[in-house]
C-alpha cells in the first residue's frame, strides 16, 4: 500500500466571517505537519479532507479520486481529533478495537495487533478502564493506539501530543513513524512543537489566517532561513 | 464516614421527598384511621378474586409494556436517523396528544376503527371471513394502552436519544460504523440508559389503568387491582380494604420494576462540550425505506383514532360550543391549573434530579444510598398509588377543616403536579445529567450556585427539555378528571369533566366536539412550547 | 351564610341540561335565599361523601341516593326524619319512609336498536338464553347504579339460581363499563344493538332526536324498579330552607323538569302532562323490588357472586 | 493581597488501583510549575487543592486554613481545567465575565476588565462567539481570559497552553506573568515544557506515580544538574 496524495484545488470555504482558501498539494507517503497559529484554519482543513465540512466551491482529490459528494465514511481516511475521542461508555480496549473492526467482532491477529498498539502507547495495564477514569494525556494515547490498529492510507492526526511529556512524546512520534513506515501512509498532523515537525515529518504546511501562506520540507524550516511568517509565529526567540 | 456538607441541592431533593411522603402518608393515615374501625376489612381483600386480579393485571401490564415500548425504541430510532423532514415536529407534537385525552374519549376514539361498527370493521370482517368481533378483551386493553404509550415512549427515547453528543456521531463515521454499528456503540447505550424507567413508567400506567380496562376488557375476567381499590372505596367504602390493595399493588410494581431495572445500566457520561452541531451519517436507501414504512405506521396507528375524534367533533356545532360561557370557563380553570401541576411537576423532578445527581457524583462506583433511590426510581412509584385513595385519604383527614372545598383546587393541583411528576423526571433527566456531568466542576470553581446557576446555565441548556416536560405535564393534568371529581367542587369545572358531563346528559356531539377541543388544545401547547424551547441562536 | 341552602347531589343533576338549574331558579324565586349545589359523580359517591364527612358535613339535603341505598344512608345516622306528608307522592308501590322523599323514578330496561334487531328479547329469560352474537353492553355492579340494577333484577327473577343466569347471559355481553354513560355512548356508536338503561330512554330519542329508532324492551317477568330519593340531614333539620325544599320537590315547579332533563318519571304531579311521547313508553306489567334491608346485607355476597361467574 | 501557601500534609488519595500520596509546600506568592510524565497524577493534585477531590487522609492547608469539608466553591481557588472549561451556551463575553460575577451583572470597571483580558488574549474580535463556534486554541484563550479577570488568591492551571503557538504561548505566559505580579497570586501550573517553566516559573514540582519525587527552584531544574527522574521525564535528548 502506498498512501495516495491530497489535493487541494481552489478550495474555498467560509465560517460567517472566517474565510479560507486552500490550494496545496499534501505528498503521498510521507508525513507532513500542518503548522499555525491558533485559529488560522488548521483543524478546519483537517475537516475538509475527512468531509466533515464542504467546500464552497474547488475540489479535494485524493489520490485520483474527487472527494466531492462522499460521504466522511466512504473516504479513505482516518482522523484522530482535537478533543473527544473516545466513547464514554467502553473500555480502553474496546476503543481500541473499534479501529480494527466497527463490529468489534475481532480476530485473534486483530487481538494481537491492539495489545501491541496499547503496549507502544503505555497503556497496557489500562485495559479495562473507562475514559473517565484516565488522565488527559492518557486519552490521547488510546487515540493514537487506535490510530496505529486502523489501516486506513491517510492519516490525519490533530494535536494528538499535546499532553504528553517530552520524552513519551518523541515515543509517540518513532511509533507513528514506524507506522507510517510500515504501510507507506500519506500522514498529515497539526503541532504547535517545532520539535516535532522536525523529528517526524518530511514537509511542512504553514496555515495564517485560513491561507497557506508557506510550504517546504521541513529542514527548510527550522533553520535560518526559514519563511518570516513562520519566525513570526514561533516568536522571536524561536 | 465524612461528613457530608449541607448542600442546597440536597436539601431541594429532601423537600421534594417530604412533601411526596406527606402527601401519600397523610393519605394512607387518614385511610387507615377510618378503616382501624374494621381491620379485618383489610383481611377480607386478599380472596379468591385477588388472585385472579393479580395475575390478570400483571399479565395484561407487562404485555402492553412490551408491546408499546419495543417499537417505541424502534420508532425513536428512526426519528432521531432523520432529524429532518417536512412534518416531523408534527409527529412529535401529536405524539403528545393521546396522553391528553380522557381515557372515554380515547376508547370511543378507537372504538370508531376498531370497534364492531367502526371504520375498519368491513375489510377486518372480510378478511376473518366472519363478522368483526372488535376489540373487547386483551386485545383491545393492548391496542389502546399501546395507543396511550407507544406515543409518549417514543419521545422518552428520543429526548435520550437527542442528548448523545455530537462528537459521538463524528466518531462513529470516522471508524465506518454500519447502522448496526451505530445503533450498537452509539444508540443503544443512550437508549439503554432510558429504557428502564421508560418501561417503568408505561408499566405502571397500565397496572394503573382503569377506565380502558373496565370499557374496552369486556368484564370482570379483565380486571385490574386499581378497579378492586375503586370499588373498595367508591361502593364499599373500606378505607383498610383500599390501603390493603393500593400496598399490594405498590408491592408488585416495586418488585416488577426492579426487575425491569437490571435490563438498564447507569453508562458513563461524557463530560465534552459538545463540538460539532450535527449528525453526519446518512441511511443507506434500504435503511430508509424501512424507516419510511415503520414512520408511517406508527403516524397511521397514533393518529387515525385522533383523526376519528376529531371527525366526530366536526359534527358538534363547534362555534356555539367555543362562545359557550360554560365551555370557556371550563378552558380557563382547565389551564390554570393544569398550569400550576405542571410547575408543582417541574419543580418537584428537578429538585430531585438535582439531588439525584449530586448523590451519584459523590460516590465514584459504590452502591446509591437509598436516599439516592429514592429520588431516583422510588418518587416515581407514586403513580402506583391511586388519586382516588390520595384524594378519600386526605377528604378524612381535612374533613373537619371549615372550607373544604376551598382545598379543592389545591388538591387538584397537587395531585396532578405529583402524577406528572414521573413523566417530567424522564423527560428531563437525560439532558440534566448530561449537562450537569459537563457543568458541575465549572460552576464550583466559578462560584455559580443557586439562582445564578440556575438562570444562567440551568434554564439556557436546558430550556427545550424544560419546556417540552412543562407542556407534557400541563397536557396531562389537562386530561386528567380524578381528583377534581372526588373533591367535588362546582367551583372548579375542567373541560373534561364538562366533557363528561355533556356525554352524561347525551350530547354526545357536543362531548365529541370537546374532545376535540381538547386535543386541538393540547396540540397548540406543543407548538406554542416547541417556540418557545428553541434556544435563542 | 345566612340564608343558605347546601344541596349535595350528583354531577348530572347539576349539569346545564340537567334539572337543576331550573330547579334551582325555581326554589330561590319563592324563598329568596341562595341555593349551593355540590355534586360528585353520583348516588354511591354521594352516600360516602357523607359517610366521609360525618357529622361535619355541610349538607342540609342529599338529593339523588336511591332504594338501593337508603338503609345504609340511614344507618349513618345522619339522616332526620323529614316530617312530610307524602301523600302526592306517587311512585309505584306507595311510599311509607319517613326519612326520605323521592322525586323522580324508572324501570331498568333493556333498550335496543331496531334498526340490528327486528325481535328483541320479550322476556329476562329470553335475554339470558338468546343468541350470543347479538350483544349487549352492560354496567359493572361494583361502580354504576344501572349495573347493580340489573344484578339485582336477574336476583329478584332467578333467586339462587342467578349465578346459572349470568353464566349465559355472560356471553352475551360485549363489555362491562364503569358507568352508565360509556354503556349509552357504546351503544349509540352502534358497538351493541342492546344496552341495559331505562324504559324512558327512547323518549329523549323520540324527543330530542326525532327518532323512533331506540326502543326499550318490554319483559314478561317485570321490570326491576329504581327510585331516586332526598333526606335531610342533622344539620338541615337546623335549617327551615331544607324542609321547605323537601315540599317543594314534590311540586309541580320541580317534577316538571323531571321528565325532560333527567328523563325518567316523575315522582308526583306535573302540571301539565307528559309529552306523548312517555305514554309510548314501555310500562312493566309487574314493577320488581328487592327490600333495602337486604340490599344492604347481601349485596356484598351478590357481587361476589357475580364475580365469581364473570371472571370465569 | 499575597496569595497563601499551599501545604500538603501527607495526603493520601486513590483512585482504584492508583495510589497518590503528597507532601509539599507550594510557596506563596510565587509560581510553581507541576510537571511529571502523564498519568503522574498532576491534574488530581490540582483536583485534591481546588476540592474537587476529597484526601482520604492528611490535610490541605491554603494559608492557615485546613480544606477538609471546604466545599469547592468556597475555596480561595480559581482553576483553569484540562479539558471542558467554557459553557457552551454562554457567548465568549459571557463565558469571560462570569469569572468576574457569577451573576453576570458587570460594572462599567468589569466590562472594561474583560475587555481588556479578551484584548490580551487575542480574543477581541470573537466577544459575541459560542465556544462551538471557535478553534481548540481559542477556547484555550477564553478560559485564560476568564482566569485574567478572576481575582482569587490561588490560581490553578492545568496545561493550558497545549494548543497555543509558540509566540502566542510565550504572550500568554507574559499575561500570567504580570497578572501575578500584579496581585501577588500564588500560581500552579501544569505544563509539559521546559521552556515554559524556565521562562513562567520560580519553582517546579515534579510527580511521578502519584509521589512528588524532585521539586526546587526553577533554575535548578533546568541545566545540567536538573534530577535524574526529571531528565528521564525528558528524554535522554532533554
Ligand atoms: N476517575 C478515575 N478513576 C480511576 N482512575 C483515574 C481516574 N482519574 C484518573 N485516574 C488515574 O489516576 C492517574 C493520575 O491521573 P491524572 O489525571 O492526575 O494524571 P495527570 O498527571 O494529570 O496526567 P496527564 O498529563 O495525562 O493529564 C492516572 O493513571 C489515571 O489513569
Ligand atoms: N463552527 C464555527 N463557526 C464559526 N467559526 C468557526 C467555527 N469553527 C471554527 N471557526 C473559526 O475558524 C477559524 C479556524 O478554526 P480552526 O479550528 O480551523 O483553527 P485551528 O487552526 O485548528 O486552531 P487551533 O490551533 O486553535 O485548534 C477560527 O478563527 C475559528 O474561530
Ligand atoms: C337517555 C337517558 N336515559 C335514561 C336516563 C336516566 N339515567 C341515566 S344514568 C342515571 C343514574 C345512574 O347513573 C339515570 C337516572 C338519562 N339521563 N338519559
Ligand atoms: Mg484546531
Ligand atoms: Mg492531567
Amino acid at each position: 500500500m502506498n498512501g495516495p496524495t491530497i489535493r487541494f484545488d481552489q478550495v474555498a470555504f467560509a465560517y460567517n466571517e472566517a474565510q479560507f482558501l486552500f490550494d496545496a498539494t499534501v505528498p503521498d507517503g510521507a508525513i507532513t505537519a500542518l503548522m499555525g497559529p491558533s485559529g488560522s484554519g488548521k483543524s478546519t482543513l483537517l475537516n475538509l479532507v475527512a468531509g466533515f465540512e464542504t467546500p464552497k466551491s474547488g475540489r479535494i482529490l485524493i489520490g485520483e479520486q474527487d472527494m466531492r459528494d462522499r460521504a466522511p465514511a466512504a473516504r479513505p481516511v482516518s482522523m484522530i481529533f482535537q478533543e473527544n475521542n473516545l466513547f464514554a461508555h467502553l473500555t480502553v480496549e474496546q476503543n481500541v478495537g473499534l479501529g480494527r473492526s466497527p463490529s468489534l467482532k475481532l480476530t485473534a491477529d486483530d487481538k494481537r495487533a491492539i495489545a501491541d498498539a496499547l503496549a507502544s502507547t503505555g497503556m497496557q495495564n489500562k485495559n479495562n478502564r473507562l475514559p473517565r477514569e484516565l488522565s488527559g494525556g492518557e486519552r490521547q494515547r488510546v487515540a493514537i493506539a487506535r490510530a496505529l490498529v486502523r489501516q486506513c492510507p491517510v492519516l490525519l492526526l490533530d494535536e494528538p501530543f499535546a499532553s504528553l511529556g517530552p520524552a513519551l512524546r518523541a515515543d509517540m512520534l518513532d511509533e507513528i513513524r514506524a507506522l507510517q513506515a510500515r504501510l507507506g501512509l500519506t500522514v498529515l498532523f497539526v503541532t504547535h512543537h517545532p520539535e516535532d515537525a522536525s523529528r517526524l515529518a518530511d514537509h511542512v504546511l504553514f496555515l495564517e489566517n485560513g491561507h497557506i501562506t508557506a510550504q517546504g520540507p521541513a529542514k527548510s524550516f527550522l533553520d535560518e532561513q526559514a519563511p518570516a511568517a513562520f519566525r513570526r509565529y514561533m516568536g522571536d526567540a524561536g | 464516614m465524612r461528613r457530608i456538607p449541607a448542600d442546597p441541592r440536597l436539601l431541594g431533593g429532601a423537600l421534594a421527598l417530604g412533601m411526596l411522603a406527606v402527601l401519600i402518608g397523610g393519605a394512607f393515615v387518614g385511610l387507615i384511621a377510618e378503616g382501624a374501625r374494621n381491620p379485618q376489612a383489610a383481611w377480607a381483600a386478599f380472596d379468591f378474586y385477588l388472585l385472579r386480579i393479580i395475575r390478570f393485571t400483571l399479565l395484561q401490564a407487562l404485555l402492553s409494556t412490551v408491546l408499546a415500548v419495543l417499537p417505541a425504541l424502534v420508532v425513536a430510532r428512526a426519528l432521531s436517523r432523520h432529524p429532518v423532514f417536512p412534518g416531523r415536529q408534527l409527529i412529535l407534537q401529536l405524539f403528545a396528544v393521546p396522553l391528553a385525552l380522557p381515557a372515554i374519549v380515547a376508547a370511543l376514539g378507537l372504538l370508531a376503527l376498531l370497534g364492531r361498527a367502526g371504520f375498519l370493521a368491513t375489510p377486518l370482517g372480510a378478511l376473518i371471513g366472519e363478522p368483526w368481533p372488535g376489540i373487547y378483551g386483551l386485545s383491545g386493553i393492548l391496542v389502546a394502552h399501546v395507543f396511550f404509550n407507544l406515543p409518549m415512549a417514543t419521545r422518552l427515547f428520543l429526548e435520550a436519544l437527542q442528548t448523545i453528543p455530537t462528537d459521538q456521531h463524528r466518531l462513529g463515521v470516522q471508524l465506518g460504523f454500519s447502522a448496526s454499528n451505530t445503533f450498537r456503540f452509539i444508540e443503544w447505550p443512550a437508549l439503554r440508559k432510558a429504557l428502564p424507567s421508560v418501561a417503568g413508567l408505561v408499566f405502571m400506567l397500565c397496572v394503573t389503568s382503569f377506565t380502558l380496562v373496565l370499557t374496552l376488557g369486556g368484564g370482570p375476567r379483565a380486571t385490574t387491582l386499581e378497579v378492586a381499590i375503586y370499588q373498595a372505596l367508591r361502593f364499599d367504602f373500606d378505607p383498610a380494604r383500599a390501603v390493603a390493595l393500593t400496598l399490594v399493588q405498590l408491592a408488585l410494581t416495586v418488585v416488577i420494576l426492579a426487575v425491569l431495572s437490571r435490563l438498564g445500566a447507569d453508562t458513563a457520561g461524557d463530560a465534552n462540550l459538545s463540538v460539532a452541531p450535527r449528525r453526519f451519517d446518512r441511511p443507506n436507501a434500504r435503511e430508509r425505506m424501512i424507516n419510511v414504512a415503520l414512520l408511517v405506521v406508527t403516524v397511521v396507528f397514533v393518529v387515525s383514532p385522533l383523526a376519528a375524534i376529531v371527525f366526530a367533533g366536526l359534527f358538534a356545532d363547534l362555534q356555539r360550543l367555543a362562545f359557550e360561557t360554560s365551555v370557556r370557563s371550563a378552558t380557563v380553570t382547565s389551564l390554570w391549573l393544569a398550569f400550576a401541576a405542571a410547575t408543582v411537576a417541574i419543580a418537584l423532578s428537578f429538585a430531585l434530579l438535582r439531588t439525584r445527581h449530586l448523590l451519584q457524583s459523590r460516590r465514584p462506583g459504590g452502591r446509591p444510598s437509598l436516599f439516592e433511590r429514592l429520588t431516583d426510581r422510588g418518587a416515581g412509584y407514586v403513580l402506583v398509588v391511586p388519586p382516588i385513595v390520595i384524594g378519600a385519604g386526605w377528604f378524612i383527614l381535612l374533613r373537619t377543616m371549615t372550607d373544604l372545598f376551598a382545598l379543592a383546587p389545591i388538591m387538584a393541583i397537587t395531585v396532578n403536579g405529583v402524577m406528572a411528576m414521573p413523566f417530567a423526571l424522564r423527560l428531563l433527566r437525560p439532558a440534566h445529567d448530561d449537562a450537569a456531568t459537563r457543568h458541575d466542576r465549572l460552576c464550583a470553581s466559578l462560584g455559580l450556585t443557586g439562582w445564578n446557576r440556575l438562570r444562567l446555565i440551568d434554564w439556557p441548556s436546558l430550556r427545550r427539555p424544560l419546556t417540552s416536560a412543562f407542556a407534557f405535564a400541563m397536557a396531562l393534568s389537562l386530561g386528567d378528571l380524578g381528583v377534581i371529581a372526588l373533591f367535588g367542587s362546582d367551583a372548579v369545572k375542567t373541560l373534561p369533566y364538562l366533557l363528561l358531563e355533556r356525554m352524561g346528559s347525551y350530547r354526545t356531539a357536543d362531548a365529541a366536539g370537546l374532545g376535540l377541543f381538547l386535543a386541538a388544545l393540547t396540540l397548540a401547547l406543543m407548538l406554542l412550547s416547541d417556540r418557545l424551547g428553541r434556544s435563542r441562536r | 351564610a345566612e340564608n343558605t341552602l347546601t344541596i349535595y347531589t350528583y354531577d348530572s343533576f347539576t349539569a346545564e341540561w340537567g334539572p337543576g338549574p331550573i330547579v334551582e331558579k325555581a326554589f330561590e324565586a319563592q324563598c329568596s335565599c341562595q341555593v349551593d349545589f355540590v355534586s360528585v359523580a353520583d348516588g354511591v359517591a354521594l352516600l360516602n361523601r357523607i359517610k366521609l364527612e360525618g357529622a361535619n358535613t355541610k349538607a342540609d339535603l342529599v338529593l339523588g341516593l336511591d332504594t338501593n341505598l337508603t338503609t345504609e344512608a340511614r344507618a349513618t345516622n345522619l339522616f332526620v326524619p323529614h316530617g312530610i306528608s307524602a301523600e302526592s307522592v306517587a311512585v309505584p308501590g306507595g311510599w311509607n319512609d319517613d326519612t326520605f322523599l323521592p322525586y323522580d323514578y324508572g324501570y331498568f330496561a333493556v333498550v335496543y336498536d331496531t334498526e340490528k334487531l327486528q325481535t328483541p328479547p320479550t322476556s329476562l329469560k329470553d335475554l339470558v338464553e338468546g343468541d350470543p352474537s347479538q350483544k349487549i353492553v352492560i354496567q359493572d355492579p361494583r361502580t354504576s347504579t344501572p349495573g347493580l340494577g340489573l344484578l339485582l333484577w336477574i336476583k329478584s327473577v332467578y333467586g339462587d339460581d342467578a349465578g346459572n343466569a349470568w353464566a349465559k347471559l355472560k356471553n352475551r355481553v360485549l363489555t362491562v363499563t364503569p358507568g352508565w354513560s360509556e354503556a349509552y355512548g357504546l351503544f349509540t356508536k352502534n358497538e351493541a344493538p342492546m344496552v341495559l338503561s331505562y324504559t324512558t330512554s327512547p323518549a329523549y330519542h323520540i324527543i330530542a332526536d326525532k327518532t323512533e329508532r331506540y326502543q326499550a324492551a318490554s319483559f314478561s317477568e317485570g321490570h326491576y324498579l329504581q327510585v331516586e330519593v332526598a333526606g335531610m340531614t342533622k344539620k338541615g333539620a337546623e335549617n327551615p330552607l331544607a324542609k321547605q325544599f323537601l315540599q317543594f320537590m314534590l311540586t309541580p315547579s320541580f317534577q316538571d323538569a323531571v321528565p325532560e332533563t333527567q328523563w325518567m318519571l316523575p315522582a308526583a304531579k306535573t302540571s301539565e302532562p307528559l309529552d306523548e311521547a312517555f305514554d309510548r313508553m314501555v310500562k312493566p306489567t309487574k314493577s320488581l323490588t328487592i327490600p333495602s334491608d337486604e340490599i344492604a346485607e347481601k349485596r356484598k355476597t351478590w357481587i361476589d357472586e357475580w364475580l365469581q361467574v364473570m371472571s370465569r
